[in-house]
């Protein structure tokens, strides 16, 4: 074998991705062998619109972790930016374009993470603690202040929904799905993301910020832009993922978010991305979040009692962990011990 | 135009309630390889974190090239062509040398993307001017320590810089690494940049060095050319203190086999075999991923030996880890102080007693206040820790009071071999002399030693004998009659 | 072996320093937790100056009270337990189905063996659910929060296999009691173990070995092995400790309300962190203290129940009182620790 | 005086499950030496935001304007019954003269609930025909009942064969099971030709109360089933979601769904002949008759069988002695195209 594809191929052995893009693989196969359904071109069109929003949200929490830490406040931002959207719809009757719909929840959720980014960047507080709080506040806000129930959406915002991108009929079983607008977006997105971080001097910051604060502050990285930046995108981002959220389900649904954010963190911690700073890739996100929407919708399709779905769901975050944690640890030959970062005087 | 590339005048700067620059004044010449030297927390790394703009100044000016910086920032300073060595590398761990390298010169071209073909033409050109052969693609934090202070030297070497300013910047190298790095700051000299140069190391700063300027408790206590000062005078100023070297307690009566190892290998190293006698001294050097640091490791119960044996006393060991290691009677004191040994918020008295809880807790686990209290102070008594109170986090001490306060943690738990990886690493003369003297003092007292070092005064004013370790096997063994510094670079 | 060497430098004086760095926080918290009460005893003296109303906090207090000392103690390793609440469902159904099938049906002394027998076997549950948790997190090196993340799927998951997903009720009597004797009528039973086991804890983080390796073990991890301290034994025993207690969080529950339910107290999860960290555990690891878990948590229930009091203060601007105090106490803890740092600076350097 | 809480101490000897002593439970011990109109009544809701509760709140507080008596509805932040305890335990606290209680789980508050009895305070439960600490349960019919016509119903849109499958909150939802139970007991006895998917597991999904979650199931289980013919959702978020993946799939009108919820969510379900049929009973009535009861209680009234409470459906209460006294009304609502516009909530 030539030598170089012996090297990347150990390269590519060491990355997590690695490992959940096989985990992934080989519950494919088994679903595939238990149910005979996963291959099939409508099951794969719904695994993709399930995604879409986690892969939204996914981006907010990967940003979150390469840059300071844990962010836990995207559902939150995103429900109370899609409430104040759908609230401007229907006061205001508006009823052209949703790009301005879109546009009245991301300038909300922007306000809303810049409370993040303000307070992250300012005091370098915890992140997970911080956002942990003002999900709280969020939260009393959407379902205290405003008394926010089930809505109906809007008859325009339904539209934009229901337009689908792929529509795709199984010959045999005759059963359509279709794949709506919003997963353009998310791609989308992941594309602007992709950029903005490998092709931007911001971008890289966003990296250098999560390896070493002191670095990048001394290379002439503005740490404290970054890190409010990041936050302030997030809640952008969160409003996005809010609106899109709602449009799919054709309701505004003010207690469905709650609680998105540890699978979305699962997902993004599972395809690799390390908990404090700098270390993960978008391609990863894709994967974890893949892979936990394949279990999840999936679970039905093999078989598995109804009783035994949660058991399920945490074994699979345990055990593809410890798979993607131990072979790594293993191919590296040691053991990496988590190391604080320390100011040398 | 001024003489003067950087002149600052009065500059004050507090930490909190810390003092840490008094109104220093500090001229440094266009073209001169100039010295700041000083103990440790005497304020040279703050000047120039002043002067690069981290720090911004609580009085004082800075003139630049005879003009006056209201307001410094480090992409301002960068852009004014000085570049920066930190102590302690500023590299980001995550990302690649490329990176690495060449952040600091595209982000003060103000540039807002990202060019991959020019970021490794930088990079390239970075690693070729002091011919530093390392792969560009990958990340930093798998890389050995040299090979990050490498990087920062590299990249600082950048680009028309006009002063570089190096803050220890030879604390991880290899002789032969110095040696080459004299070469390239002789070079910059001769191409009229200017060097600031930080150091504790008397034989560095006479060799390279124009000027000298030693600080002192955040002043500055004297700038004088190099010429104008010897070794005493350095070492006053520096301390206040006036010393003389003791080489008395270096004959010492050897005893029994302490520590004996068999073929021993294990990643880093193989078929390495030595003996340690109670009362012995035994320096390990050698150069760069020499494997010393991994033997370290694998006496200290850090790292599996694949092959071969350890004794102790003439009994076979098994030490699976640390904690067996503690009870075999090996103590080790890590190469990094602020990683591997402290833990910097935790007081000075939880740091130095941790490895004597059980002697100081009664059978339920309980721990005893008294006895811990009286422990703590005795060893910060002993041991000459300069602290007013063991409460404080050992964050607040100096290096070298931060090395005793390890030192302390360790001799407390009565090792029958310690190791000391770099022991004196960052650590001021007054507090190295100490240092010394204390193991020499408890080799007297039938201690086994080894310290691991790349400073060769230091192996040759302590060390009884010396092992010489390259590419994980000892390639060398160097008697007490034979030992001194010339001797010592002809093996490494 | 005394080498000692001589110095100029004098030796240090003694005084007890350690007042400045973190019972601070406790004083502010006692502050915190007395203005509040002063302000409900003023603003509703009828209502909440009440046995009654004293009562039904001490009752509603104990469950998340305790779980977030299972928290903390994670927390001070450097970790996180988001798995406690559903170790405590775990453990009180494992109980109440073995009360249940065994000792309903008898009396007596043989009810009183069964009913102990079930609760053993109730913390036993905890204490396998917390080495669990520790083995992913000390052995694996799984992150904490991703590895209790999973369990607490795991945990929960278990508990509606075992039950279906219904509720665990109909145990005998004598255990029940527990959940509602009350000692000299002001305090609840319930309550009173609470004090104890936190007393108990207190003590054993605050004043033995343990307590102190897992204090420097969150500070760092690798100085602390290379300290020789075992930290995998450690961080175990930290996960267990908090499955015990998160077990007897259940248990008290499965007195208190006379049932068990896998996802009783899903909403606990994010308070019992709230509570650990304004109770001043320092997320990141190594420092905060147990008393102020303590306070923290009865600061909590003051507030709670004083705005209960207002029936038109809908109950989810609590969330918002929450939020707002969390980011508020880090700010004022930031500012005042900053103080207290520049003063020790002051004193350290002449 | 007796402080409160101490007087149950004694009652040692009741059996298992802590059921309440028989004194504690005669209505008659209730009778309150107050003024009318300085009673307060607590109504404790699962969910004070959902549209369910709100309009619940309407009969509530109808009921508390007619008579002029003070009533308070509250509800936790968390559909958690951990948090409903705590709402129930702090009312007890501040000396409500009666509970009027819709349990998210009844076994959860058992204990609190003999708390306030024991208390004197006056408790009525709804939805909660196993409740033991009441003093009545007030239901509009039974769950046998309402279970056995929402099956009849389906069964008439099926053409009473065929495949269907049921979807539930939550497992751990006491109600929602006896729902599905009560259903499938009806179909087994009466309609032999249908089928429950999954060998007959009851439910056969969860929806987590999300109308999202029960759309990805819906969509799971078409797929897995491919002759599933029918549907039934007792929480108010299946049905939506249910009929959103019907209609994706392009299986409109033929797959039948009958569920639960408010009409004006389901109302363009209905017209459009997604859902088949929307069973419920006026929250705002059963709320009405809670409170009623309770102020009954209070006066010293006695309620017994063709007691008038004084709402639609409660006109003539029918008794019936089972684990608690329940008293059951008259009032299902079955809407479908040709009644919804009736209802407005
Ligand atoms: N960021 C900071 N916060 C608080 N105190 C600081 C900070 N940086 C430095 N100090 C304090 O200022 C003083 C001077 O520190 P400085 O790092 O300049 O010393 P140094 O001369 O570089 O020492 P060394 O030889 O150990 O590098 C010390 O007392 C140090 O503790
Ligand atoms: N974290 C690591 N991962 C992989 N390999 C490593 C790691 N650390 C060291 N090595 C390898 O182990 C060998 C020894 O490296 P190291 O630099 O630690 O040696 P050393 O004996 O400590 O030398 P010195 O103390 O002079 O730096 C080298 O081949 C190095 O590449
Ligand atoms: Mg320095
Ligand atoms: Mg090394």
């Amino acid at each position: 074998m030539n030598l170089l594809t012996a090297k990347s191929l150990k390269k590519l052995a060491v990355r997590p991705e690695f490992y959940v893009f096989i985990i992934i693989l080989l519950l494919s196969l088994f679903i595939q062998a238990k149910s005979g359904l996963f291959f099939t071109n409508n099951n794969i069109v719904d695994l993709l619109r399930s995604m879409t929003v986690p892969l939204i949200y996914a981006i907010c929490a990967y940003l979150g972790f390469i840059s300071t830490g844990p962010d836990v406040s995207f559902p939150l931002i995103a429900a109370l930016s899609g409430y104040l959207a759908t609230q401007f719809v229907m006061v205001t009757g508006y009823s052209g374009s949703i790009i301005v719909v879109f546009l009245v929840a991301i300038a909300c959720g922007l306000v809303m993470g810049a409370i993040n980014g303000f307070i992250i960047a300012k005091y370098n507080f915890p992140s997970l603690i911080v956002t942990l709080g003002t999900t709280s506040i969020f939260s009393g806000i959407l379902l205290g202040v405003f008394e926010a129930g089930r809505i109906k959406l809007p008859e325009s915002m339904i539209e934009f929904g229901q337009q689908s991108l792929i529509k795709v009929t199984n010959a045999e079983t005759g059963l359509g799905s279709s794949l709506p607008m919003t997963f353009l977006i998310a791609i989308g997105l992941y594309i602007l993301t992709y950029l903005f971080l490998n092709f931007t001097m911001a971008g890289r910051g966003v990296f250098a910020v999560g390896g070493d604060e002191t670095s990048a502050e001394r290379a002439g990285f503005n740490v404290k832009k970054i890190r409010f930046g990041v936050f302030t995108v997030n809640g952008g981002l969160a409003a996005i993922a809010g609106v899109c959220y709602s449009v799919e389900s054709t309701y505004f649904l003010p207690t469905e978010f709650a609680g998105m954010e540890m699978i979305v963190i699962a997902a993004v911690i599972l395809g690799g991305t390390r908990l404090m700073g700098g270390v993960g890739t978008l391609t990863g996100c894709v994967l974890g979040t893949l892979l936990l929407t394949i279990v999840t919708n999936s679970l039905i399709l093999v078989g598995v009692p109804i009783y035994w779905q949660k058991f399920i769901i945490g074994a699979i975050i345990i055990v593809g962990t410890a798979i993607s944690v131990i072979q790594i640890a293993e191919l590296k030959g040691f053991r990496r011990s988590k190391r604080k970062k320390v100011e040398v005087a | 135009m001024s003489e003067n590339i950087i002149s600052v005048k009065g500059i004050h700067k507090y930490f909190g309630g810390v003092h840490a620059l008094k109104g220093v004044d500090l001229q440094i010449k266009k073209g001169e390889v100039h010295c700041l030297a000083g103990e440790n927390g005497c304020g040279k790394s703050t000047i120039i974190k002043v002067i690069s703009g981290v720090h911004k100044p609580d009085g004082g000016e800075i003139e630049v090239n005879g003009e006056k910086v209201d307001h410094m920032t480090p992409s301002e300073s960068i852009k004014q062509g000085i570049q920066i060595i930190y102590q302690d590398f500023s590299v980001f761990p995550n990302l690649t040398v490329i990176e690495n390298l060449a952040f600091n010169k595209v982000l003060a071209s103000k540039k807002k993307f990202v060019n991959r073909k020019e970021f490794r033409r930088i990079a390239e050109e970075a690693i070729k001017k002091i011919n530093f052969d390392v792969d560009l693609d990958a990340l930093v934090e798998t890389l050995p320590v040299a090979d990050k202070q490498l990087i920062a030297i590299s990249r600082a070497l950048l680009d028309n810089a006009k002063l570089i300013i190096m803050d220890e910047p030879t604390t991880a190298l290899t002789k032969k690494e110095v040696k080459r790095m004299f070469e390239i700051i002789n070079k910059l000299k001769d191409e009229g940049v200017t060097i600031l140069f930080v150091s504790h190391k008397l034989e560095e700063v006479f060799e390279i060095c124009d000027t000298v300027t030693i600080f002192r408790n955040g002043e500055n206590v004297i700038s004088c050319p190099v010429s104008e000062m010897d070794e005493k005078k350095f070492s006053f100023h520096m301390t206040g203190r006036h010393f003389e070297e003791v080489t008395e307690g270096k004959k010492r009566d050897l005893g029994e086999m302490v520590l004996e190892t068999k073929q021993l290998s294990a990643r880093g190293f193989n078929d390495v075999s030595f003996t340690l006698r109670k009362g012995e001294i035994l320096g390990i050097t050698g150069q760069l991923g020499s494997g010393r640091t991994e033997l370290s490791l694998a006496l200290f119960g850090l790292l599996k030996p694949d092959e071969g044996e350890i004794l102790i006393e003439g009994q076979k060991v098994n030490i699976p880890n640390p904690t067996k290691a503690q009870e075999l009677g090996i103590a080790l004191v890590p190469e990094d102080r602020l990683t591997e040994g402290l833990f910097l918020p935790q007081s000075i008295k939880r740091n130095i007693a941790i490895t004597r809880l059980d002697e100081l807790s009664n059978k339920l686990g309980v721990v005893n206040g008294d006895l811990l209290d009286d422990e703590s102070a005795k060893w910060v008594r002993d041991i000459g820790v300069a602290t007013k109170n063991d409460e404080f986090p050992v964050s607040t001490l100096s290096g070298g009071n931060q090395q005793k306060v390890l030192l302390a943690r360790w001799i407390a738990s009565n090792p029958k071999v310690l190791i000391l990886n770099g022991p004196t690493v960052g650590v001021d003369i007054g507090a190295k002399y100490d240092i010394h003297n204390l193991l020499r003092n408890l080799a007297s007292a039938g201690m086994g030693i080894i310290i691991e070092s790349d400073d060769a005064t230091e192996i040759v004013n302590t060390c009884d004998r010396v092992l010489v370790m390259q590419k994980g096997q000892i390639t060398a063994e160097v008697k007490e009659e034979d030992l001194n510094v010339k001797t010592l670079a002809n093996y490494v | 072996m005394k080498t000692a060497l001589k110095t100029n430098e004098p030796a240090a004086p003694k005084t007890r320093l350690s007042f400045i760095k973190m019972d601070g926080n406790i004083l502010r918290l006692l502050i915190i937790m007395l203005t509040i009460f002063i302000i409900a005893s003023i603003t509703k003296p009828s209502t909440f100056l009440s046995v009654a109303n004293f009562l039904s906090m001490e009752k509603q207090m104990v469950e998340y009270g305790l779980m977030a000392i299972g928290v903390g103690i994670a927390m001070i390793a450097g970790g996180i337990d988001l798995s406690v609440v559903y170790i405590a469902n775990l453990s009180a159904i494992v109980a109440g189905l073995f009360m249940q099938k065994f000792a309903v049906a008898v009396s007596g002394p043989e009810q009183i063996f069964f009913i102990v027998l079930g609760i053993l076997l109730g913390v036993l549950t905890g204490i396998v659910c917390g080495l669990f948790n520790g083995f992913l997190i000390a052995k694996l090196r799984i992150p904490a929060m991703l590895a209790t993340l999973g369990t607490m799927q795991l945990y929960m998951g278990i508990a509606i296999i075992v039950t279906g997903g219904s509720i665990v009720s109909g145990l005998p009597e004598p255990f029940a009691l527990i959940g509602r004797t009350n000692v000299f009528g002001i305090f609840t039973m319930s309550f009173i173990v609470y004090i104890v086991i936190v007393a108990i804890v207190a003590y054993y983080i605050g004043k033995t070995k343990y307590g102190l390796k897992l204090y420097l073990l969150g500070t760092n991890e690798k100085a602390s092995k290379f300290a020789g301290i075992k930290n995998n034994q450690i961080i175990i025993r930290a996960y267990m400790l908090s499955g015990v207690i998160a077990a007897s969080a259940g248990l008290l529950s499965l007195a208190r309300i006379n049932s068990a339910k896998a996802d009783f107290g899903s909403s606990f999860v994010m308070l019992t962190i709230l509570i650990a960290v304004l109770g001043g555990i320092n997320p990141d690891g190594g420092a905060g203290k147990i008393l102020g878990i303590f306070l923290a948590t009865i600061t909590v229930q003051l507030m709670s129940s004083y705005l209960n009091m207002f029936p038109e203060i809908s109950n989810f601007y609590r969330d918002m009182i929450w939020g707002i105090a969390l980011i508020l106490v880090l700010i004022v803890n930031h500012v005042l620790n900053k103080k207290s740092e520049a003063k020790l600076m002051r004193l350290t350097s002449q | 005086t007796e402080s409160g809480g101490s007087g149950d101490s004694g009652s040692g000897d009741t059996g298992s499950g802590g059921a309440a002593n028989e004194n504690l439970l005669d209505p008659a011990s209730y009778k309150s030496d107050k003024e009318q109109s300085e009673w307060t009544i607590g109504v404790v809701t699962k969910d004070n935001t959902a549209a369910w509760f709100k309009r619940m709140e309407v009969g509530v507080n109808e009921f508390g304007e007619e008579m002029n008596i003070n009533v308070i509805q509250k509800g936790p932040a968390n559909a958690d019954a951990a948090s409903q305890v705590q709402v129930i335990e702090d009312l007890i606290a501040q000396g409500v003269d009666a509970l009027a209680v819709v349990p998210i789980d009844p076994g959860a508050i058992e204990a609190s609930l003999q708390n306030a009895l024991s208390q004197g305070i006056a408790v009525v439960t709804h939805e909660a025909s196993n409740q033991k600490n009441t003093l009545f349960d007030i239901e509009a019919f039974t769950s046998e009942d309402f279970g056995a016509s929402m099956m009849d119903s389906l069964a008439a849109a099926m053409g009473e064969e065929g495949k269907y499958a049921m979807m539930v909150g939550y497992t751990t939802s006491t109600t929602h099971m006896e729902y599905a139970e009560a259903q499938k007991a009806r179909q087994e006895e009466s309609y032999a030709n249908m089928e429950l998917i999954n060998g007959g597991e009851v439910p056969s999904a969860e929806s987590e109360e999300s109308v999202d979650v029960a759309y990805e199931k819906a969509k799971e289980l078409l797929k897995a089933y491919p002759d599933l013919k029918g549907f039934t959702g007792v929480a108010s978020t299946d049905s939506p979601g249910i009929a959103n993946a019907v209609e994706e799939l392009g299986l409109s009108g033929k797959v039948s769904i009958v569920g639960v919820g408010t009409p004006n969510e389901f109302s363009d379900y209905i017209k459009a002949g997604t859902i088949n049929e929307l069973q419920l009973w006026d929250p705002a009535a059963a709320g009405y008759a809670m409170v009623s009861v309770a102020a009954k209680i209070l006066a010293g009234e006695e309620v017994a069988e063709g007691t008038d409470l004084g709402i639609d459906g409660y006109e003539s209460i029918q008794v019936i002695e089972g684990t608690n006294k329940m008293l059951v009304g008259n009032a299902p609502l079955k809407l479908d195209e040709s009644n919804i516009d009736d209802y407005d909530f």
